[in-house]
C-alpha cells in the first residue's frame, strides 16, 4: 500500500481528493488502479505525468517500483527552456 | 540492461578538465551549418502572410491573384494543413498557431503562405493575397483580460480547477493550487506582514538566429526536414503528426543551433514549409524575418502576481502566500502553475499557498523560456522576502539563511528534499568579498535566491569504437552550448581514453532513437547518462574481445584506465591490452565494437543559485548601471566547468536584461510596437560589467558522477537581485518589470513628492 | 529589373557577380557566392551578426547594397585563418569558451579585428564599446572580452 | 529598379528630377535599406553619390569647414582639426549607430531622414550648421534646421540633394557639446536629446548660445528662451536650474515606445544643464 498525494490540477479530476491510498507496486499498476477508479485521470495520465517517489521526480516509467511506505506525489508534466 | 545511475565518489581524469569544443573550429571558421546555412537544388523561397489584427475573423481568403505570379510555385491557407489531430488539444493549438483556421488571434498570426522561385517573387505574392478580415475587439493585458467585460479570446473555454463548474465561459482556462499547512492560522502567528503586488511584462528569448529550416517533400511520402531546433525527434513528431505522415518518413536533421532557450521547443514556421514543398513539389526554404521572430514565435509570459509573506520577530517565516496571473497567449498553458510550483521552492515553510490562474491574451503563444515562469515568480518572492527581513531588522541574507529548505524539508510544491544547494549557495555569498566591497553614492546591493526543477527524460546514444581505436559519439540531445564537449570528456573518463580521441555529433532522427529535447536544462544531465550507459556496454564489449585474444574467461577481464586488464595470478603473464589493440583486433573477434544506451534518464535533481549585484542609480534620470555582478550556484558537478560558468553568466545577462529594459511593447491597436533588436532591448556589451561566478558541487545522488542541470537557474534570481539593488541604492521598491529608466524616475518622483 | 554586374576582391581573391539592384551584400555573400559565414540576425544593422570589413572599414553588410561593392576590397570571416593557421583571435576564442551557439561568432571576430587594428591594446571599456554593436545572447559577453583581451596580448608579443 | 552611380551633382541631379516612380538617395544606406528591408519604401531608381567629386571630403576653408554629404561619421571623428572646433557635433555624429554604422551613416542623411531623434542635428543646429543644396534651378544655402518639416520629412524638392554642410570658422572661447538619453549604453536611438553651442568673453560671461533638443517635438528644437537664459551668466546654479525649466517647458514631447511626455521633459532639462557645462568647459570657461 502507497499513499499518493494527487497534486495541482491532479485533485481536481480525482473528484477533489488530494491523497488516496493506492495497493501498487509500481508506476503501470498505480496508473491502470487510478485510472479505473477516476476515469477523468486517464486522459492526463496519458498526456504525461512526473512521478515523485521520495522526493526524486521521475517520469512516468511504468516498471519503477515503488518501495513500501513510500511517499509518491503525482505532479503536472513540466515545460522547460 | 542493468545500468545504475546512482552517484558513487571518485576521482576523475577528463570529467572537470576545460579542453576545447569539438565544433569550436567550425564556429570560429565561419564554417559551422546553420539553420539559414542549408540550400536544396531547385529550392523554393517561402514566406508566411501574417494578421495586421490582434484579434479578427478571417471570413474570406483570395489567393487566386497570388497563384497566377509568375514565379509563384504554391500558396496554402489552413485549408492545406488539414485538421489531423483526433482530439488532441495541445497539437491542435499547435496547428492553429502554424496557421490560423477561423480567427487571427494576434498581430502575427500566419494565415496564409507562399513558395516563390525568389524572394521577391513570394513578397509580391504576399501582396495579391486578399484576406477578409472582421475585426474583433482585443485584450493584450492579463489583469484586463480576466475582466468579466473583456472580449472573449476562446468562447469554448470555461476555467478549469474551480470548485463550481463555471456557467460562462472565460479567459481564464485554469486555476491551480499548491502547498500545504494553514496560511491562515501561519499569518496569526506572524509579527511582521509584508503584503505586494508586482508586475512584469512579456519577454523575448532574444536568440539571435532566427527559425529557419529548408523542407523537402517527396511524391512518395518521404520527406526531409532541416531545421534550427532544440529537440529534432519533438519536430519530427509534430510534423509528422500535423501533416499526416509517418514520423519514419520524416527524416529531421538539427543544424547548429543559434540560440534556443525554450524558444526553439516549439515548431511554428515548420509545418508550414512541408506544407508548402508538399503542394509545389520542390523543396522550400523557410527563414523568419527578426521582425516575424518577435511578433509570431513564442515569448515569455506577462504576469500580474500578489505576495504575502509574514514572519516572527526571529525571523521565522510562519505563513506565505501568493497569487500569480500568467499570460499564455491564445491558448491554454501550464505558466502559472509552474510559476506557483517554484514560487517558494527555496524555503522551509509550515504554511504555505499558492494559487495560479492561467490567462488568454491577444499576444504570440506563450513559449518556455529559460526556467519558464520561474523568475517572475522570484521576482516578487525575492523583493517581498527582502523588504520583510528590513521590517524585522535582520541581515537580508541571514534571513534567507534561517528559513533555507533543506534536505528533508517538504518543498512548498509537494516532495520532500534530497540534498540540495540553496543553504551551501548562501553561505558562500555571505562569505563571499563581493558582499564586503564598498559602494559609492547612488549605489546599492542586491541579492536573491532561484531555484528550478531541472528534467531528465528519453535519451538516446550510440558509441562505435573504430578500427584504429578512436571514438564516435551519436546523441540525440541537440548541443546548444557545449554539450558535445562535456558528452566527449564523460565518454573518454567512463572508457579511460583521451578526450582527442573521441568525436561527439548529434545525429539526425533516422540514425538514432528517439531523445527529447534540449529544454529543462537536461542536456548534459541526461546524455551523459546515457553516454555513461553506452561506454559501460561498450566496455563489456571489449572486455569480452580481450578475454578472445587472450583466450581466457571474461570474467578474469577487468577494464583499468583504457586498457583490460587480465585478473588473478594465473595471467599475471599476460599484461594489458589497450583499447586500440583491441579494436584493431575487432574484425577478427565478432565485427564492429560499440555500445548503445536507451534510456529515461530520471532524478534530475532540482537546482538553487544565489545572485549578487551592484547598482548605481542616476536619481536625476533614473538611468541603471550594472556595477558587479556574481552567481553563485549548485551544478553538482561541473563536467566541463568553462561552459559551466558560461550558462550562469548567459542566464545573469539574460535575467540583466529581462530587470530593466526587455518588454514588448503593444499599441492600443493590439499590435506589437518594437519587433526589433532597435527597440526590444537586450543587452549589448558595453552596458554589462564582467559577471563573476561561483561553482558549488553538491553530488546529484541520482546521477553516476552527481551532475545536476545548470542552464536554467541562472536566469531566476536576477530580476529580484537587481529590484533590491535598486531599492538599497535609491530608496524606492520597484514592482514592475522592467526597471527602465522612466519607470524608475517616475517611481523617485513619487517618493519625493512623499 | 535589371542586374548589375559587379567586380570585387573577397579575402584577396577576384570575384565577379550580377545581383539585383536592391540586394545586400549579405545575401550576395550568402546566396550568391555561398558564404555563409556571415550571419543575418536581424537585416536591420542592429546585432552584427553579418559584420565585413569593406576596404578597411567595418561594416554591417545587410545594410551595404550588393552593387556597392563594385572595386572594394572585402575581407569575411571565411578569410580570417590563414591556410591552417587560425588568426590569434579564433585560437582565443576557442580557448576562452567565447561562444556558446557560435552564431554571433563570426560577426564578433570581425569586429575584434577591425577594433584590434585600429587599437591594438584597447581597455575593457574600449573592447565592449567597440563591440557593442555586436549582440551575443548566450554568454553575457564576459569571455568574448576575456578572449579578445588576451589575444591583444598575444599579438602584441607577436 | 535600377541602381546608378553618377560622377558628378549635375547627373545625380538631373537622374533624380528625372525619376519618374519612388527615388531614394544612397549615401551611407543606414537608414535606406532599414526602410526598404521593411517594405516602407520600394524606389524605383537609387542614386549612389559616393562616386560624386568631393563629395565625400572634408574641407576646411577660410570660413569654416566644408563637410561633403557622402563623408561616413566615422571619418568625422578621424578628423583632429574638425574635433577640435566643433567636438560637440563630431561627438553627437560619433553616436549614430554602432561602430558598423559609423562606417557608413553620414550626417546629411541623419538630417534628411528627417527624424526628431537624429543624434547629429540637435548638435548642427545649435552649431548654426548650413546646408548647401543642390537642385535643378541651381544651388541655394540654408540653416540646418529648415531641412526637416515633420517626422520624417524635408522642405527639399523634387531632384534636390544636400551635398555638404557647412560649419563656421571657431570664433575664440567657443566649445560646444551634445549629450542623449538612451536606456542601454549603446545602440539605440535618443529618447531625448539636447545640443549646446556657447561663447564667452574674455571674462568668461557667455555672450552668444545656441540651444537645441532633440526628440522634444516633430522637429529638432532651437529654443530662443534657453539662449536667453544663458547669455550674460557665468553658468551659476541658478542659471542651470532656469536652463532645465525652461528647456522642459519648450518641449513638446508624445508617448511612445521609448519614453513617456513626462520622462522626456524632465530629463531634456537634466541634460541641457549637463550639456551647457560641458560647452561652458569647453569654451575655456570654469
Amino acid at each position: 500500500m502507497v499513499e499518493v498525494t494527487l497534486w495541482g490540477s491532479l485533485g481536481a479530476a480525482a473528484g477533489g481528493q488530494s491523497k488516496l491510498d493506492i495497493e501498487a507496486k509500481d508506476i503501470r499498476e498505480l496508473f491502470r488502479k487510478l485510472a479505473e477508479q477516476y476515469p477523468a485521470l486517464e486522459p492526463l495520465i496519458d498526456r504525461g505525468i512526473a512521478v515523485a517517489i521520495d522526493g526524486t521526480i521521475y517520469r512516468d516509467t511504468w516498471s519503477k517500483e515503488l518501495p513500501e511506505g513510500a511517499e509518491i506525489f503525482l505532479l503536472p508534466r513540466l515545460a522547460g527552456g | 540492461m542493468n545500468f545504475d545511475p546512482r552517484y558513487s565518489n571518485r576521482s576523475f581524469s577528463s570529467v572537470g578538465t576545460r579542453p576545447i569544443r569539438p565544433d569550436g573550429v567550425d564556429k570560429v571558421t565561419g564554417r559551422a551549418r546553420y539553420g539559414a546555412d542549408f540550400n536544396m537544388a531547385g529550392q523554393l523561397v517561402g514566406r508566411i502572410l501574417r494578421s495586421p489584427h490582434a484579434h479578427a475573423v478571417i471570413k474570406k481568403i483570395d489567393t487566386s491573384k497570388a497563384e497566377k505570379l509568375a514565379g509563384v510555385k504554391a500558396v496554402i491557407t489552413a485549408k492545406d494543413l488539414p485538421d489531423l489531430t483526433d482530439g488532441d488539444a495541445a497539437m491542435y493549438d499547435i496547428l492553429d498557431n502554424c496557421m490560423a483556421r477561423k480567427k487571427a488571434l494576434y498581430d502575427g498570426h500566419a494565415v496564409a503562405a507562399v513558395a516563390a522561385i525568389d524572394a521577391r517573387t513570394a513578397r509580391q505574392a504576399l501582396k495579391l493575397i486578399e484576406v477578409d478580415y472582421e475585426v474583433l475587439p482585443h485584450v493584450t493585458d492579463v489583469d484586463e483580460a480576466m475582466k468579466h467585460h473583456a472580449p472573449l479570446i476562446n468562447d469554448a473555454i470555461f476555467t478549469e480547477g474551480l470548485e463550481e463548474k463555471p456557467v460562462k465561459p472565460s479567459n481564464v482556462t485554469k486555476r491551480t493550487q499548491y502547498g500545504h499547512g494553514d496560511v491562515h492560522q501561519g499569518f496569526a502567528q506572524a509579527d511582521f506582514v509584508v503584503e505586494r503586488s508586482f508586475k512584469t511584462e512579456q519577454t523575448h528569448q532574444g536568440y539571435i538566429e532566427p527559425h529557419a529550416c529548408v523542407a523537402s517533400v517527396n511524391p512518395d511520402g518521404t520527406a526531409e526536414l532541416w531545421v534550427c531546433t532544440q529537440g529534432h525527434f519533438v519536430y519530427r513528431q509534430h510534423c509528422a503528426q500535423l501533416l499526416g505522415m509517418e514520423a519514419s518518413k520524416l527524416r529531421v536533421t538539427s543544424s547548429e543551433i543559434g540560440g534556443g532557450f525554450g524558444g526553439k521547443t516549439h515548431v511554428w514556421a515548420e509545418p508550414v514549409a512541408l506544407a508548402l514543398s508538399r503542394k509545389a513539389g520542390r523543396p522550400v526554404k523557410l527563414v523568419m524575418t527578426r521582425e516575424e521572430v518577435f511578433r509570431a514565435s513564442g515569448p515569455t509570459s506577462a504576469t500580474s502576481i500578489d505576495v504575502k509573506i509574514g514572519a516572527k520577530k526571529d525571523g521565522t517565516i510562519t505563513a506565505a502566500e501568493a497569487t500569480l496571473r500568467y499570460s499564455c497567449g491564445p491558448y491554454a498553458g501550464m505558466w502559472a502553475e509552474i510559476g506557483a510550483m517554484t514560487a517558494f521552492a527555496c524555503y522551509k515553510l509550515e504554511n504555505v499557498k499558492t494559487v495560479g490562474y492561467e490567462v488568454l491574451v491577444n499576444r504570440p503563444k506563450t513559449a518556455a523560456y529559460r526556467a519558464p515562469s520561474a523568475p517572475m515568480a522570484a521576482f516578487a518572492v525575492e523583493s517581498a522576502v527582502d523588504e520583510l527581513a528590513k521590517e524585522i531588522g535582520m541581515d537580508p541574507v541571514d534571513f534567507r539563511i534561517k528559513n533555507a529548505a533543506q534536505e528533508g524539508t517538504r518543498a512548498s510544491y509537494g516532495p520532500v528534499y534530497g540534498p540540495i544547494g540553496i543553504g551551501p549557495t548562501l553561505e558562500a555569498v555571505k562569505n563571499h568579498p563581493h558582499m564586503k566591497a564598498p559602494l559609492g553614492l547612488n549605489q546599492g546591493r542586491g541579492m536573491a535566491c532561484g531555484f528550478w526543477f531541472n528534467f531528465g527524460g528519453q535519451t538516446c546514444t550510440d558509441l562505435n569504437i573504430g578500427m584504429d581505436g578512436s571514438v564516435s559519439l551519436a546523441v540525440g540531445t541537440v548541443d546548444v552550448g557545449g554539450s558535445r564537449a562535456s558528452l566527449s570528456l564523460v565518454a573518454a573518463e567512463e572508457l579511460g581514453i583521451d578526450y582527442s580521441h573521441v568525436k561527439a555529433i548529434v545525429a539526425d532522427t533516422s540514425s538514432l532513437g528517439y531523445n527529447d529535447m534540449t529544454d529543462g536544462s537536461r542536456g548534459t544531465f541526461s546524455s551523459s547518462m546515457a553516454t555513461i550507459s553506452a561506454a559501460r556496454n561498450a566496455i563489456k564489449v571489449l572486455r569480452e574481445r580481450a578475454a578472445q585474444m587472450w583466450d581466457i574467461g571474461v570474467d578474469d577481464v577487468a577494464w583499468e584506465k583504457g586498457h583490460a586488464v587480465a585478473k588473478g595470478e594465473k595471467h599475471g603473464n599476460l599484461g594489458k591490452l589497450s583499447l586500440k589493440e583491441i579494436a584493431a583486433a575487432s574484425g577478427k573477434t565478432g565485427g564492429p565494437i560499440a555500445g548503445h544506451s536507451e534510456l529515461v534518464a530520471d532524478g534530475a535533481g532540482v537546482s538553487f543559485a544565489t545572485h549578487i549585484c551592484d547598482i548605481e542609480v542616476d536619481p536625476e534620470t533614473g538611468s541603471t548601471r550594472v556595477l558587479r555582478y556574481t552567481v553563485v550556484q549548485d551544478a553538482g558537478k561541473a563536467v566541463h566547468p568553462t561552459y559551466v560558468e558560461g550558462q550562469y553568466q548567459g542566464g545573469a545577462a539574460q535575467g540583466i536584461g529581462w530587470a530593466l529594459n526587455e518588454e514588448y511593447i503593444y499599441g492600443k491597436d493590439g499590435r506589437l510596437q518594437n519587433p526589433g533588436f532597435l527597440d526590444y532591448r537586450i543587452p549589448v556589451c558595453s552596458d554589462l560589467p564582467m559577471i563573476d561566478t561561483q561553482i558549488l558541487e553538491i553530488p546529484n545522488p541520482n546521477h553516476p558522477y552527481g551532475v545536476r542541470g545548470v542552464g536554467e537557474t541562472s536566469i531566476v534570481p536576477p530580476l529580484a537581485a537587481i529590484a533590491n539593488a535598486v531599492s538599497n541604492a535609491v530608496g524606492v521598491r520597484m514592482s514592475h518589470i522592467p526597471m527602465s529608466p522612466p519607470r524608475i524616475l517616475a517611481a523617485l518622483e513619487a517618493e519625493r513628492e512623499g | 529589373m535589371a542586374g548589375v554586374a559587379v567586380s570585387t576582391t573577397i579575402n584577396g581573391d577576384h570575384v565577379e557577380y550580377l545581383c539585383q539592384p536592391d540586394e545586400t551584400l549579405l545575401e550576395v555573400l550568402r546566396d550568391r557566392l555561398g558564404l555563409t559565414g556571415a550571419k543575418e540576425g536581424c537585416g536591420t544593422g542592429d546585432c552584427g551578426a553579418c559584420s565585413v570589413i569593406v576596404d578597411n572599414r567595418l561594416v554591417c553588410s545587410c545594410l551595404v547594397l550588393g552593387a556597392e561593392a563594385e572595386g572594394r576590397q572585402i575581407e569575411t570571416i571565411e578569410g580570417m585563418a590563414h591556410g591552417d593557421q587560425l588568426h590569434p583571435l579564433q585560437q582565443k576564442f576557442l580557448e576562452h569558451a567565447a561562444l556558446q551557439c557560435g552564431i554571433c561568432t563570426p560577426g564578433f571576430l570581425i569586429a575584434a579585428k577591425d577594433l584590434l587594428a585600429k587599437n591594438p591594446s584597447p581597455t575593457e571599456e574600449e573592447i565592449r564599446f567597440g563591440l557593442a554593436g555586436n549582440l551575443c545572447r548566450c554568454t553575457g559577453y564576459d569571455k568574448i572580452v576575456r578572449a579578445v583581451q588576451d589575444a591583444a596580448n598575444v599579438m602584441k608579443g607577436a | 529598379m535600377r541602381y546608378i552611380r553618377p560622377l558628378s551633382i549635375e547627373d545625380a541631379v538631373g537622374e533624380l528630377a528625372r525619376a519618374v516612380g519612388p527615388a531614394a538617395i544612397l549615401a551611407g544606406g543606414s537608414d535606406l535599406l532599414v526602410r526598404m528591408k521593411g517594405g516602407f519604401i520600394e524606389p524605383e531608381l537609387i542614386v549612389d553619390i559616393k562616386a560624386i567629386n568631393g563629395l565625400s571630403d572634408i574641407q576646411e576653408t577660410a570660413d569654416g569647414f566644408r563637410i561633403g554629404a557622402a563623408v561616413p561619421c566615422a571619418v568625422l571623428g578621424e578628423n583632429k582639426a574638425l574635433r577640435k572646433a566643433w567636438p560637440g557635433v563630431v561627438e553627437a555624429a560619433k553616436l549614430i549607430g554602432s561602430k558598423q554604422v559609423q562606417g557608413r551613416c553620414t550626417i546629411v542623411g541623419n538630417l534628411c531622414n528627417a527624424s526628431p531623434a537624429a543624434d547629429s542635428v540637435p548638435a548642427l543646429v545649435a552649431a548654426g550648421a548650413k546646408a548647401v543644396i543642390a537642385g535643378p534651378s541651381g544651388k541655394r544655402t540654408i540653416a540646418v534646421e529648415s531641412v526637416p518639416t515633420g517626422p520624417g520629412r524635408t522642405s527639399l524638392a523634387k531632384g534636390e540633394i544636400v551635398e555638404a554642410i557647412l560649419l563656421d570658422k571657431r570664433a575664440p572661447n567657443s566649445g560646444d557639446a551634445y549629450q542623449r538619453f538612451i536606456p542601454r549604453t549603446e545602440m539605440d536611438i535618443a529618447v531625448v536629446s539636447a545640443g549646446v553651442n556657447l561663447t564667452l568673453d574674455e571674462h568668461g560671461v557667455i555672450k552668444a548660445a545656441r540651444v537645441a533638443l532633440g526628440a522634444a517635438a516633430p522637429t529638432v528644437l532651437l529654443v530662443a528662451e534657453a539662449a536667453q537664459v544663458l547669455v550674460g551668466s557665468k553658468l551659476d546654479e541658478a542659471t542651470l536650474e532656469r536652463l532645465a525649466k525652461v528647456c522642459s517647458g519648450a518641449c513638446r514631447p508624445i508617448d511612445d515606445k521609448r519614453g513617456t511626455i513626462e520622462f522626456r521633459r524632465k530629463v531634456a532639462g537634466v541634460l541641457a544643464k549637463r550639456v551647457a557645462a560641458t560647452a561652458y568647459e569647453r569654451a575655456g570657461g570654469k
